[in-house]
């Protein structure tokens, strides 16, 4: 059979593709719509949708606060050391994220930095404080990477008319080169916030999984998993599936 | 007046290397050059991009080596043009003058008059990407010239476009250099631009600049022979042209050459190939327009064809089959007759 | 200053950099080299490296064997509903791991296709096969896109050619494409088991955290920071961050 | 002999329409059309890469529209090589002898004797992309002949390569074919190739195939304004060449035609540019080789130049500007001569 190759191969995709939908499907339908409907509506699932939406926009905002001068310095700039920052700034996405909230851990519960942020009133260990660290360290990544990409596709030469026509440096890149990075902004804006909806591992060492404190969704996933409360646990599943679908 | 003083950038890819180079106000200095000889890299030095290693540029008798490009007002426009896609053709043009803090309705007016002289008055309202290459290349030039720069940079402006658009922007640069008295730079390697446009004409080569003079000058009495092989045009001629119906008649130095491709009157130059020339011992009757009597002046035997100079008042180079000139039986000083036709007569 | 944009720009980049590194080194450096040790020879460590290894190597392994067929098939075939198996087979990167683990659960716990394999002894709740199928499903994607952008890059006229000169199609897939795609095939392979290696969410759902069972080393690094074994938890990460740094 | 009746293939950007054509053992095959035209699908089609939609292709009496292209014994060599690069030249060479299970020792032989046959014995033990462009093409035509398919199908196996080494691969394609008497099926856009290679000629376009005859028949006599279009080229002849000294005379159906590029002996095509040639009323003593006195049989006016066709035994056509028409006087039916130098004529 000529096609036989293409059988096969087309036929391993389907399978996996069929696989992940059922998946999927399996958690959206398992609660009758009536216990999704009163999960969603109790005072739990509640804060933990509240406490998600905030986290994950304070972390995205102060993502695109450290990826974008970032990412344009790498794009534009050369400097001593380029190389090395270009392949650390992308580390944690290599890292495990339980790992990089050990560290986080560490660094604001042992240093005299942490120490004195503590002291300043910013405590950041089993907080929601700590939930938006751990979001923007493990996914800062995602913006910087396609920033950096956006900002190497737009010729820098814009800039240099831009200055000819009386512009700052600063002036170029706010009325220039950020409009026309707008799309890729928006791109890394959004996988940034979806990354950080779902951020389990860093979020639940730094901020531990306290019940109405710091329990956002995927938290209260785990927690409720934990103690048996099923429809609880998969109603916060289905919230973030349909956030990771609407997203993509 | 632009002072060049012995400016040197190393950029890794592309060089500039002890440059000098005066540029007098209201000049057209035209700046030719292999790809890579550091074109690009000069006029942004000008413009302030980068600071240059070492050496002055002085404006009007202000040093600006360390004066940043917002300061400078001298103006860029480029081959691929960069206008702001976010902005309308009217925000673009009126981009520097914002920056200025022009009262508004100042804005529109100057906008407005940029356009339509260069007759982009209509588009205004669109966004770049939707405008032809010309148009486009018209809003950058309306850009830069509303800020009524004291220099202007042009860098390879009428590279990207098609043949009909570029020879009418080539005119539109001449006019708007005759009109306002603009200092400009233009960066180009084609050489029809430095005869159309060029008051002055610079040679530049790997980051230094080799020769600068008026462009006949650069053109017949090459420096070196770096020049000599770049510019290699032969048989070039410069003279006033007048149409005479389907045809033009162009007065080279007392020398009457009728071509067939000229368009309009004026000061023309016009180049014939070697291979296009006859030579005979006595005039043609035949179909050729162009029939001079002159002197042998020299024979160079180059292995595969043989190049002979004849003086019919301006010297002519043909080149020739070494079977041609056996058959001919010509020597240094003889007399003959040169022919060629009128479509064999390039005029630009 | 003409540098000021230079200056503040690369300063972010340099301070992001300079946190990395703080965090991976307060890690690293946090046990004396004698605890860490100690650590490392306990039997329960010695576990979990064993277990982490077995499993990522396995996970790996059958990444391999979907990702492969699949990305040749997306590569090289048009077929009905390609655009959405291209779109779902990258699901598993945007869904949160948490929630992918809670899908598997349901599917080997409820569904007949589980309790199926189940009675034939395939048992993956709760046990290894577990974390090996939780691997697989949230990594394979990494396969996947790194060898359907490699396959895109070999001209399939290399296969027209091969055909021409006797193949069958799997032949010239197998003698030809394959071995061009070796260096695509080895970066997949690369990221997909260091991802595997760091798996924690998907496996903590389906396989628990049952030590000296289901303890690989995330898992590990979880149970002993839950019960406040610093030292172990520590050792743990100290060797997780060697294997992502080695592998970046 | 290979049969392809009316083989159609839609494939988006390319498509083959109703595509009828036979070609005989032993034949060469040029197949000529713009980009675009559906000619590498053609090979693709005939190597069995893809099935055509409806048609039949039928391969020495049997038919093989259904035959997977390992059991056709038609190999393909694609203008950009394809070699495998993970494999020396000599796996390379032999892949395909391998796939038939023949033994090592009868492959090796045959992989020396098809790579000396080609002057790359030296290169076997290399890897591809250590080759040049013309030592890659070689590999891959010897891969292709050392399975003496029934027919070799050839995607502009020159087009990626430069002049000289071109010329060298073509020569070599001709000296192949003649000796393995192989049949082929060429693709390409370069009438050089066609006038050099082809046994026959075939136009498509638009997965069409408008015109197949021989090279002069196709030239000469185009079957529809497309094909007289695309392959435009006016006073072309053919003719046997002779080597004089500097220089070569062609003798094109009685007419001797000088030229001063042609290299060897043999039959040639030549080619002058209407704009090269010179009208008079009497010979011209000049240096120009080419002199032939003829009859007007044509005159065209086209606006800014006049088309004029001259009978001198071969007809020539010449373009004079509309004064040299006039100041000549010429008309219909009178006689003329016409002079073209010899470093006119173009000869491949």
């Amino acid at each position: 059979a000529p096609n036989s190759l293409k059988a096969a191969t087309v036929g391993v995709a389907a399978l996996i593709t069929a696989f992940i939908v059922i998946l999927l499907l399996l958690v959206v339908t398992h609660p009758s719509p009536a216990a999704l409907v009163a999960s969603i509506a109790s005072r739990e699932i509640q804060f933990a949708i509240y406490l998600s939406i905030v986290t994950s926009i304070a972390s995205t905002a102060i993502s695109i606060l450290i990826a974008v001068p970032s990412a344009y310095a790498l794009a534009r700039y050369d400097f001593l050391g380029k190389h090395a920052v270009n392949t650390i700034v992308d580390m944690p996405l290599a890292l495990p994220p339980l790992v990089a909230g050990v560290g986080l851990l560490l660094f604001f519960g042992t240093t005299p930095i942490g120490k004195a942020l503590a002291e300043a009133g910013l405590v950041f260990i089993f907080t929601p404080l700590g939930i938006i660290v751990a979001q923007v360290f493990v996914n800062f990544p995602f913006m910087l990477r396609i920033m950096r990409s956006t900002f190497e596709g737009i010729s820098p030469r814009y800039e240099y008319v831009a200055k000819t026509l009386g512009c700052t440096d600063l002036q170029a890149l706010w009325r220039v080169t950020l409009p026309m990075a707008t799309s890729g902004l928006i791109a890394g804006g959004v996988i940034t916030w979806a990354k950080g909806i779902g951020e389990f591992g860093a979020a639940l060492m730094i901020a531990g999984a306290t019940r109405m404190k710091t329990e956002t969704l995927p938290i209260s996933l785990f927690l409720n998993m934990s103690c048996g409360e099923l429809e609880m646990a998969i109603s916060a599943a289905t919230i973030l599936i349909v956030i990771s679908v609407v997203s993509l | 007046m632009l002072e060049i003083e012995h400016v040197s950038k190393d950029m890794g890819e592309f060089v500039l290397k002890d440059a000098s180079l005066q540029v007098n106000d209201g000049e057209y200095l035209v700046i030719i050059g292999p790809t890579g000889a550091g074109k690009t890299i000069l006029l942004e030095t000008l413009a302030g991009i980068y600071p240059p290693d070492s050496g002055r540029v002085v404006l009007d008798g202000r040093d600006i080596t360390d004066v940043p490009p917002r300061e400078r007002n001298i103006c860029m426009v480029y081959q691929d043009y960069m206008l702001f896609p976010h902005l309308t053709v009217a925000e673009n043009i009126g981009f520097g003058l914002r920056n200025r803090k022009v009262e508004a309705t100042e804005i529109e007016r100057k906008v407005t008059d940029a356009a339509r002289f260069l007759a982009i008055d209509h588009l205004l309202h669109r966004h770049p990407d939707t405008l032809s290459g010309g148009e486009q290349q018209r809003a950058a030039i309306a850009r830069a010239i509303v800020m009524e720069p004291a220099l202007l940079l042009l860098d390879e402006p009428l590279s990207a476009l098609d043949g009909q658009t570029r020879e009418k922007l080539r005119k539109e640069l001449r006019r708007l250099h005759d009109l306002y008295g603009i200092t400009v730079i233009h960066v180009t390697h084609n050489f029809e631009e430095v005869f159309s446009l060029a008051d002055r004409v610079a040679v530049i080569r790997g980051g230094e600049i080799v020769q600068v003079g008026e462009p006949h000058e650069v053109f017949r009495k090459p420096n070196c022979e770096f020049v000599a092989n770049f510019v290699g045009v032969e048989n070039l001629f410069h003279g006033r042209c007048v149409q005479k119906g389907d045809l033009c008649e162009i007065d080279a130095g007392g020398v009457r050459i009728v071509s067939a491709t000229c368009s309009g009157d004026g000061e023309v130059t016009a180049t014939v190939r070697p291979e296009d020339i006859l030579i005979s011992r006595t005039p043609l009757d035949s179909s050729a327009q162009n029939s001079l009597k002159g002197t042998i002046v020299d024979i160079v035997d180059n292995g595969m064809v043989v190049r002979i100079t004849v003086d019919a008042g301006i010297p002519f180079v043909v080149v020739l089959t070494r079977r041609g000139v056996v058959d001919l039986d010509i020597h240094q000083d003889e007399e003959v007759w040169i022919t060629f036709k009128a479509s064999s007569v390039h005029v630009f």
